[in-house]
């Protein structure tokens, strides 16, 4: 039996921000894909229910009661969103999905760093999430999307464009065995490069599928790894904004050229020196994934 | 966003970094607060871009007739979308010597960088294309932050001296205080003077801030950054703009399949006019007044509408583009490909104002390239 | 050292912890300062130790008239030593609830500890003796800083619900800002009540600063501290002086060797007036400085001094104690220690104005204890 | 041959802040006692000598010339010092000791929490130094004190008081491994605890002297420690400040009794109940420590 990443049957999830309008709607979503949402935490609701969840004041109070969560996800707003992540990391837990956007990246930045020193792993912020098809969802992905498990792992700093390729590999009979979205933002938890790295770790995971955006020297980090001969599995690659403006931030906050740093030519140069092949659409990938399994 | 310079300025002097004497004129009542000063004065338009200089939008002023002509000419004026609101005006500096100096984010390090040359006065870029060896790069650690000593290493590269040393530790530490205090995401001196007389002052400086932090900074108004009209009024919907030079307009949902939506125009061999991006989880509203944008810009000839529905519905999509078409008299052509939760409604709705919808954005952007070449 | 009440509440508010409307009142024109303020007021005389209700230093006033008489009878009273300057004017609140709440050092864990209580208003030190369990702790690293999430579960504990707990989360959020930004290493409220109409409002603060980071802090006066006259005398020379209530003057070289003459003075059953360490290195002005305010207190009866030359050279010492005997006219015995550095020197100095010294502290005790039982 | 703790004939001293009064003395006093220092630093004064000894401009540049620099001895004013230990451990020396006095508690709290996540050794601050007798003497200890070399460890939070007992012991023949003064601030690199551990693991030293002040609880975790069975050595102690008042600072800013912790009866008594004797006096140490050696 496969394993996947991140995520998976063992997966106990605690729901921060659970009864906000987003919390409580995909704690029932994640609820009807199958995964194990065992409580939630709004300051000042503890003894409330939310879809049959039990909702506490504080993490330490619901890992008191329910001591198995090892996983959060956080849906609690950007002022508060920072607070919520150093509850989480202090009660212990070991891996904490942020969905919220807009938050400050020097908060983001230092919570991060002391995730890190805490061994920690942060998904997001500003992510969709992750998902190992068929067994557990901590994240935002649309259910009807991810309905057939299979050897390609994706790895994406992108949401729509993420379910959409998703999308076409299921239709074209290709099953995933977790899609991570790290989050557009400058600072992330958990960088392309190390969910690759998980990837190459993973028995069930065979193809790996990056989808990069400019900005940043994540996906130049990649294929400089990749070019150390480290990882075995093969890896294809989309990278959106070819045609953006330097200069210029293109909706995602870590979505921006400077100091000649994160074009688009630098990324796919060096993916192309390392023979990881870049498709030119979205829906390419598909096509390139196929040529591997066949 | 990037506030203007004097606000930069402001910012940087409060925590100790000297500024040349200046004042800031919105309208020609406030000509007469100049007298107290030294003319001749620099009468500096607050735009927030590089290269005002050549643009004509700073000149040398030396009565305050002069200066008078110079806020008249520069006030109201719009320029690259930016309506100027404020003038600056300042004394003249003896300089000696020209630095650059800056705190920017370490991305992949997840901490602070500090830059320094030598070369001040010019493009940091370009010096960083032309002669990288001449930038000075200094990694702080976001817990340990910037040390006096780690400054004085980097003087000693500068090839600053005596008490010079000391008021570069003074400037750095006033930089990286406004950096972490107003969330920043760069704080740059450009360029930083030695004066004649030995002191250290800041000439021109550029500090963007993260939006996100605006709740907490309750002195920095966002009538102080380079947000044109139209950038602002699409922030109030949630969405993302960014104006581009083309001619095809382009609204998706996330910015990774906008960006996907732009590559894909230029493909085909034409030009994006925007990015807009309504986002992930976009609203019946938020479709409508972005696609409003688009209709009513004139240098748009055709729309291509690239939805993929994971949280966002069709259907919304579609009541959304209804609305706009409602709202906006127009003849541009809309190609749009829908796909996803709702899909069926969505393109029911449509095909009620006889609207085709596409099955892949290939398709649709193949549909509108012939359109326009037609 | 500590800082006067109002000193303390002012920067407590300044980060948003809520007061009671008051003023200060320094002399008896401030008194129609008063006139804009709901009456009765509190008459809080602003002296820097515990107990003041107990001494009659504070007392409520109905009138003007009142207000005047308690800062006439207030201003320039001398107790324990302090002489009062100023007189805190405040409204009356109207208390549900009376909280304890402070941040202190950790010296153990080399961090910081909050400390709570429901048993506010009264000594924490009688609630840690008599009912512990009463005291919340909640430990504070240093670099992590004190978060929202840990100050909530405070406040469950305290039993506070609804605005209560977000306000919680204000006082303390503040008070952590004033320990760390103002080197304290105290900050303390009590009482912190809850008003009847659910506002959390500071009434007794306490706020202790690091001396040695005045530097760094301008805007606090060593004025607004708990220092008497002769204390900050004697900092002016380096000598680190307290006075006790005994009648044997001690002065040595060096905190450790101070406080072991004080206890060898106990030890042959006296009573020691004073800890005066001059210091690991000594000076002669220092010593004379440091004996002069031993010969003119006229509590002692005969002063010891114990000096082990290390750094200090005793001939220094000896010269300082000469210096002293020159400058204040005296009968007081005075039996001193000398060993160590340039001993034989400082003997010679000594003998020439025919002072004995001793080779032990303990020789030099015996004879002292002989001559005031004597 | 002994080994002694902390300083030996191998330690190579940097001098920071060597060309002020303070620094330049006892560099001189130092060499003297024939401790090698090798280096000092003094920003702008680069390229200057003192007593002989090369002045940097930074401790890097220190390092750059003379390599094995291990250890570094701070006089700059209080204002500076926290920068200097900084420069001291990030240029990777691993030993500081720290003689500035007055150095806000909240700086050295920070730098020592620094210290302690990079592995060095801060000794200070607002202390005498470190001697190990006829070997080698990192601090301001007096030279004609130090004349015999020995089986007694001591460790002390007092200045004076340790030359009054180093020389008394010496008076007697008996001669000392290491002393240790661990200074009188409220938070101190290094405390009695963990001197005593160094010297249970040191062959040289076969008795211990631990001199203590009221304040704080470093004695009473010493003595649990003890208690624990792990420290082997005889130790004997001295606490000053029986008759201090409590609430009141003793000169040294971390002798103070409050919140009933830290008197001198809750000293005592811990060492009494695990059979460490306490003297009365200074001078009875040495008895003490005789009795042992008989």
């Amino acid at each position: 039996m496969g394993m996947a990443i991140l995520v998976n049957e063992n997966t106990k999830v605690l729901v921060q921000g659970i009864t906000g309008r987003e919390g409580s709607r995909h704690a029932q979503y994640m609820l009807q894909y199958g995964t194990k949402v065992v409580a939630g935490v709004t300051p000042g609701r503890g003894g409330q229910t939310v879809q049959g969840i039990p909702v506490f004041d504080t993490v330490e109070d619901a890992l008191r009661k329910i001591p198995d969560i090892n996983t959060s996800i956080i849906f609690v707003p950007a002022q508060f969103a920072a607070d919520s992540v150093y509850e989480a990391i202090d009660a212990g837990i070991k891996l904490v999905v942020i969905i919220t956007e807009h938050i400050p990246i020097h908060d983001a930045l230092r919570f991060v760093n002391y995730s890190k020193r805490k061994g920690v792993t942060i998904i997001g912020p500003n992510c969709p999430g992750v998902v190992s098809p068929l067994r557990s969802k901590v994240g935002i992905l649309p259910n009807h999307i991810y309905t057939r498990s299979g050897p390609v792992g994706i790895v994406s700093r992108s949401g729509t464009l993420t379910y959409e390729i998703s999308y076409h590999l299921t239709q074209a009979g290709i099953g995933q065995s977790t899609v991570v979205g790290i989050g557009g933002d400058p600072i992330i938890g958990t960088d392309t490069l190390e969910v690759v790295k998980m990837f190459e770790e993973d028995p069930e995971t065979r193809y790996i599928v990056v989808i990069g955006e400019i900005g940043g020297t994540m996906e130049e980090r990649l294929a400089k790894y990749i070019g150390s001969g480290k990882i075995t599995k093969p890896v294809v690659a989309y990278i959106s904004g070819r045609t953006a403006p330097p200069g210029k931030r293109m909706g995602h906050a870590g979505a921006i050229v400077s100091m000649g740093m994160g074009s688009y030519e630098s990324k796919v140069k060096a993916f192309q020196e390392v023979n990881v092949p870049v498709a030119r659409t979205p829906t390419e990938i598909v096509k390139l994934i196929k040529q591997y399994i066949r | 966003m990037r506030l203007l310079e004097y606000k930069g300025k402001e910012l940087l002097n409060k925590y100790g970094v000297k500024i040349p004497r200046g004042a800031i004129v919105k309208s020609l009542e406030d000509i007469q607060t100049l007298k107290a000063m030294k003319f001749p004065l620099f009468a500096k338009s607050q735009v927030p871009f590089a290269g005002r200089a050549k643009m004509g939008l700073v000149r040398r002023v030396d009565t305050i007739n002069d200066a008078e002509n110079a806020a008249r000419d520069y006030l109201g004026k719009v320029i690259q979308d930016y309506p100027i609101r404020k003038v600056l005006f300042e004394e003249g500096v003896n300089v000696a010597k020209e630095l650059y100096i800056s705190i920017t984010l370490d991305r992949e390090n997840r901490g602070y960088l500090m830059l320094a040359s030598t070369e001040g006065g010019i493009d940091i870029e370009e010096v960083a294309r032309k002669s990288p060896e001449k930038i000075i790069r200094l990694y702080i650690d976001d817990y340990e932050g910037l040390r006096d000593y780690m400054i004085r290493g980097v003087a000693q590269k500068l090839g600053l001296e005596g008490s010079a040393v000391q008021d570069f530790v003074t400037v750095t530490k006033a930089m990286y205080r406004v950096f972490t205090e107003y969330d920043a995401e760069l704080v740059e001196i450009n360029p930083l003077a030695l004066t004649t007389d030995g002191q250290l002052m800041a000439l021109d400086v550029k500090v963007m801030i993260d939006d996100n932090s605006l709740y907490r900074h309750s002195d920095i108004s966002i009538e102080d950054s380079d947000y044109t009209t139209e950038e602002l009024e699409a922030r109030k919907y949630g969405l993302h703009y960014v104006e581009l030079t083309g001619y095809v307009g382009i609204m998706a949902n996330g910015a990774g399949l906008t960006m996907a939506t732009m590559d894909l125009v230029k493909e085909f061999g034409h030009e994006p006019a925007d990015f807009l991006d309504v986002g992930g989880g976009a609203s019946e509203d938020s479709v409508k007044e972005g696609l409003k944008i688009l209709l009513t810009d004139d240098r748009i000839k055709a729309v291509l509408v690239n939805i993929f529905g994971g949280i966002t519905r069709c259907d919304e999509v579609a009541k959304g583009v209804v609305g706009a078409l409602n709202e906006v008299k127009t003849n541009k052509p809309i190609f749009i490909r829908l796909k996803g939760t709702n899909e069926e409604e969505g393109r029911k709705i449509l095909t009620e104002v006889g609207l085709k919808t596409y099955e892949t954005a290939e398709e649709a952007m193949e549909a509108l390239s012939k359109a326009i070449t037609r």
